[in-house]
């Protein structure tokens, strides 16, 4: 499986994904500066965590207007794969490669910490490695990750199966005080309706190795060796 | 307004300054004439406390600063010691009290932001940065604003650029009320043949200014940092510096990628005192002089004056002496990075900073008179009295034990602080191995098996009471948290915020933390690599508690072996180690339960601190415990409660307190103690090593169930004390 | 010329510092808050003289950079 | 009644935020800024009726909350 990590300036878990990328992929991914004309023909595209352009303005505002992002952009209409975690997901709102908007979290602050996750949908390139169902734990690290979508998007994501993670409590359960950050109805990751794109604020990537307190994120890197090999 | 460079230099301008009289004689005979205004301002702020050390210089000699690992010391941006592989920690604490004060986040910010660059600027990719706060008492009207502030602004910071904050400490004291102290650390990783230093080379290599431009920020910030408070302080506002995390980030980014070319001679970030002191820094290191055209210097706003351009703290600045004729080259680099580039001068052979504007030469000082012959002050000083011994007899014991134990687990002391860390990215670079809440915080090398652990430690309550054992003990603690991970301590870094120099008493106290912290390097063999002071942290003759913040850094070479305060399993059996007296002087249970502040604090015994700690380390080492906590704030069963809480398992535990009142032996705060969790299989081996080590240990329970039960004290539940535990601070803070 | 650019949230998108704001000042004791909006304001300086010209340049900015249009409106003055 | 408030930064503070969209814009092709300044706009719903009361109740507000006067400036509307 090719890959390619593109980064912004400010950009700042480029690197964990291009470490977690090799570990899992066995390769090192291509590493894409935006201002970079080309990507190079991959299977798929990480847009990484941080503050690109400082997240001024808005997140993901500026990023989503660099010239690379014209080829991811492009990447995706092709079908080609791309997943934003953290600021990539906010990067791919911005583009409007995923509806809605990461706004700032409810309790206005940044929160970083342990997460429970439930896999709402295991039928994609990006979650098939977890059960249907399955409550994950996974890291989650910003300051504007409370997701919203009009009632009509967000009917539509219902209906098509497009969370792929929503906030839950030890049981499963997806309750309001499960939600970290206020998003309506604890949606931690979407996909797009094809199913080749995905983001997610929490971070996969930062739990893959039981030193890093455990390996729930290895699943997500898994899932995509299994499609796109 | 036009600008005069020469104006008359009248007494109230020097005072204005911050200049006595001596110093402005001194200042007269370096230049051999009166200075003009740009020279008087570049006076004021080199001799200000702040950046000449002159009322501390002659104590910090004496401590310690030497070990085979120390590759650098005291003297450059930050401390430097060799972790192996050719592979070098780069680390320095320093602080941001003033500034906090009066704009606690953009204050904390700009702290976070200024250490970050006394690191990177030596080479290395900063890793992880720590925090140390105090803050006054929890009723005092400005603290809530001022800790919600200052926790963002370091979070708004450190998350931006991408370096993990992964731990500190945090104090609530009356006498910080109105001089908070924000103390922020840096810790890096460099290669050992990449480190780079400020002291300029090379007659007529160019002088490079990159970053962000200079605006009109924090002039006088630095003469600022060392005045006492009044009350008229709030009402002046100077002008407050701004952070920007993400030039900061590019500019990380970009003075490494060049750093990795060999074009850089020397470098220097512009702190305190910015362009006036890195540059001043730069030449006299060297023994050369610099030649600036100020109309060079990117500027922010119009109509910039060079004394506005020589004392300006704007941030996200670096000084860089390039080898000849690189420069289209690097700045290729800053391009990239959407930095300021510009050549704003070239090194001389004469010694002297000239700054020339618009044509006109506006200041030439020789430098090496201005850094090197700097005041120096031996400032009267009284022997600090320690407090008198208080005999346990005087404290009453507690009605409820259980009551007593919830009540300061959920004080404002002991409580959890993880509504501060959850404000900070923990975790970015995927190395953290060790979050907040342990003894000591632990990053991986990236790549490697090895690690660094962190800790940040100081009891102002004891140096206040003895400062000779005040300091011993916040250098003994840091080395006891690293221990209790397994790692092994190396340097430390300190930064020593105390009152008003100029009072005998507060000199003494200064005197005292020293003298006990070089008794600690010495006898730990735990050098001081790098440090800061702050003085002057008084308000209306107040001062405040004194506060030597000790920055300790230690190594794990198998960071497999790390351990952390939570027990692992049922039946694991906890042995604690070292001696138990019942010391209650200084300690927070006479504070939270009897509202006192009495009492002389517990001694150290560094002999003893170190063969238990090494004990203690090789039992880590050797696998055979699973957990270790060590025992300080609160004492014995403060410990195992957080053991409890890490855990979220119960524990048993049975000890005889022999002649000591059983409060006493729940709550002293006795020194070089730890508590081990121990396989059932391995106790004998751990009991038997001891002894033969000469090592004090004692089995005083067992993990088990879901209760924490302590003697005849009625057993209190897990999540009693989780609640318990958890809830001050959100409580607290959530209440407008 | 100069232009200044306010960008509000759209009408039913959620506006947590709008809500945190009036929670605080009912803390601080200010009582007959209705409601409350937090949005950004952006003062332009530009080259351009003509208004029209800038008019249209700086709602070309708003589609394209300053506001986000999917939770967003923006609306613009010239000085 | 309707209060608007807009808080901008002081003279001479630095605004990152403001640099970073100046640098965005060109980026994007629109030439000829000179300067960005981005400030926070804040709408109001109260229920008081009389314009002076308002005025002096959202000053307060202003120096209580909604502005941080150390660094920040405050100007008010009334409608
Ligand atoms: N301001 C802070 N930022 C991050 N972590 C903090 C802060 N204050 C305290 N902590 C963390 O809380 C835990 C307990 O702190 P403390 O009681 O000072 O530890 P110890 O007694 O072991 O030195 C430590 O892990 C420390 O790193
Ligand atoms: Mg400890």
């Amino acid at each position: 499986m090719k890959t390619a990590v593109i980064v912004f300036p400010a950009s700042n878990c480029d690197r964990d994904m291009v470490v977690a990328l090799e570990k899992i992929t066995g390769k090192k991914p291509h590493i894409i500066w935006h201002q970079d004309e080309d990507i190079p023909e991959v299977d798929l595209i990480a847009l990484p965590g941080g503050f690109s352009f400082g997240d001024y303005l808005r997140c993901g505002a500026m990023a989503a207007r660099s010239p690379v992002t014209k080829r991811v952009i492009e990447h995706a209409d092709r079908g080609g794969n791309v997943i934003g975690v953290c600021n990539g997901f906010q990067v791919l709102t911005e583009t409007g490669l995923l509806p809605g908007a990461l706004m700032r979290n409810e309790s206005l602050k940044f929160i970083c910490k342990d997460v429970k996750l439930r896999v709402d949908n295991n039928d994609t390139p990006f979650t098939n490695a977890y059960a249907q169902g399955q409550v994950i734990n996974i890291p989650m690290a910003h300051h504007d990750g409370n997701y919203f979508a009009d009632d009509d998007t967000l009917q539509a994501l219902e209906d098509e199966g497009r969370i792929a993670f929503r906030y839950v409590d030890d049981s499963g359960d997806a309750t309001k005080s499960a939600n970290p950050n206020g998003s309506r109805n604890n949606i931690a990751g979407i996909i797009s309706r094809r199913k080749n794109i995905l983001g997610m604020m929490p971070h996969p990537e930062r739990l893959i190795e039981e030193a890093q307190g455990g390996t729930d994120g290895l699943g997500f890197f898994e899932s995509m060796i299994n499609a796109l090999n | 307004m036009t600008w005069n460079n020469n104006v008359e230099i009248t007494d109230v301008l020097v005072k204005e300054h911050g200049l006595s009289d001596d110093e402005y004689a001194l200042c007269l005979e370096i230049l051999g004439r009166t200075p003009t205004l740009t020279e008087l301002g570049i006076f004021s702020v080199m001799w200000s406390e702040h950046c000449s050390y002159k009322s501390s210089k002659l104590h910090l000699k004496t401590l310690p600063t030497k070990a085979p690992w120390v590759i650098h010391g005291p003297g450059e941006n930050a401390g430097v010691i060799d972790i192996g592989d050719n592979q070098a920690i780069i680390f320095k604490m320093e602080s941001h009290n003033h500034p906090s004060y009066i704009e606690p986040y953009q204050g904390a910010a700009t702290g976070v932001g200024g250490i970050l660059r006394d690191v990177f600027t030596m080479g290395a990719r900063p890793i992880a940065n720590m925090n140390a706060l105090r803050f006054g008492s929890p009723d005092h009207h400005k603290t809530k604003h001022l800790l919600s502030g200052v926790v963002e602004g370091i979070g708004g910071y450190g998350n931006c650029v991408g370096v993990p904050t992964v731990g500190g400490e945090t104090n609530f004291h009356p006498s910080y009320d109105g001089n908070i102290l924000v103390n922020a650390m840096t810790v890096g990783l460099a290669d050992q043949d990449k480190i780079f230093l400020s002291a300029a080379a090379g007659i007529g290599n160019p002088v490079i200014y990159v970053g962000s431009k200079t605006g009109r920020d924090g002039i006088h910030g630095a003469t600022m940092a060392s005045a006492e408070f009044t009350e008229d302080t709030e009402e002046k506002r100077p002008t407050v510096q701004v952070g920007d995390p993400f030039t900061e980030k590019l500019l990380i980014e970009a003075c490494l990628e060049l750093m990795s070319t060999d074009m850089v001679v020397a470098i220097q970030d512009m702190g305190a005192a910015g362009l006036t002191s890195s540059s001043v820094e730069m030449a006299s290191g060297g023994g050369v002089g610099f030649d600036f055209n100020l109309d060079m210097v990117p500027q922010r706003e119009e109509g910039m004056t060079p004394y506005e351009m020589m004392l300006s703290e704007s941030q996200e600045r670096m000084l860089i002496v390039l080898k000849p004729g690189r420069e289209d080259e690097a700045k290729a680099i800053f391009d990239k990075w959407d930095l300021d580039f510009a050549v704003i001068g070239k090194i001389t052979d004469t010694g002297n900073l000239t700054l020339t504007f618009k044509g006109d030469i506006v200041a030439d000082i020789p430098t090496q008179p201005l850094a090197d012959n700097s005041p120096e002050y031996d400032r009267p000083w009284v022997k600090p009295q320690s407090k008198a011994e208080l005999k346990n007899e005087d404290v009453q014991a507690p009605a409820d034990m259980k009551q007593t134990l919830l009540k300061m687990i959920g004080s404002e002391h002991l409580c959890s602080r993880d509504w501060i860390w959850q404000q900070y990215d923990m975790q970015v670079m995927a190395d953290t191995i060790q979050k907040p809440g342990g003894d000591a915080a632990v990053v991986r090398i990236h790549g490697t098996d090895k690690a660094v652990a962190i800790s940040t430690d100081c009891t102002p309550r004891y140096c206040y009471a003895n400062p000779i054992e005040g300091g011993k003990q916040a250098v003994a603690e840091t080395w006891r948290n690293i221990t209790a991970v397994g790692a092994t301590p190396m340097a430390i870094t300190d930064c020593l915020n105390f009152g008003n120099p100029e009072r005998p008493e507060i000199m003494g106290q200064f005197v005292g933390c020293i003298e006990g912290m070089r008794e600690a390097c010495n006898i730990l063999d735990y050098p001081v690599v790098s440090g800061n002071v702050s003085l002057y942290n008084e308000t209306n003759g107040t001062g405040i508690h004194p506060t030597p913040a000790i920055g300790g850094v230690g190594l794990l070479s198998d960071s497999s072996k790390m351990v952390t305060i939570a027990p692992q399993a049922e039946g694991e059996v906890l042995i604690l180690v070292g001696d138990t007296r019942g010391h209650l002087g200084a300690s927070l249970y006479l504070e939270i339960i009897e509202g006192r502040e009495e009492g002389a604090p517990p001694p150290v015994d560094l002999n003893i601190e170190k063969k238990n700690g090494d004990y203690v380390r090789a039992q880590i080492d050797a696998g055979n415990i699973t957990a270790c906590h060590d025992i300080s704030d609160g004492g014995l069963y403060v410990s195992l409660a957080e053991m409890v809480i890490a855990s979220k398992m119960g524990m048993k535990v049975t000890v005889d307190t022999g002649t000591i009142p059983s409060h006493a032996f729940a709550f002293g705060e006795d020194q070089a103690r730890y508590i081990l969790s121990v396989p059932a299989d391995k106790v004998d081996l751990i009991l038997n090593t001891a002894n033969n080590a000469d090592v004090t240990t004692q089995n005083i329970g067992i993990i088990s169930g879901d209760e924490l039960t302590l003697n005849s004290t009625t057993p209190i539940s897990v999540s009693e004390l989780l609640e318990a535990h958890k809830g001050w601070m959100p409580d607290y803070m959530s209440i407008d | 010329m100069k232009a200044r650019v306010h960008i509000t949230l759209k009408n039913g998108v959620l506006d947590p510092q709008g809500k945190a704001i009036k929670h605080a000042l009912s803390a601080l004791g200010f009582d007959g808050v209705n409601d409350v909006r937090q949005g950004k304001y952006i003062e332009l300086d530009l080259a351009e003289t003509d208004p029209d010209k800038t008019q249209s340049t700086v709602e070309d900015m708003c589609k394209k950079l300053l506001s986000n249009t999917v939770i967003e409106n923006y609306s613009i003055e010239i000085e």
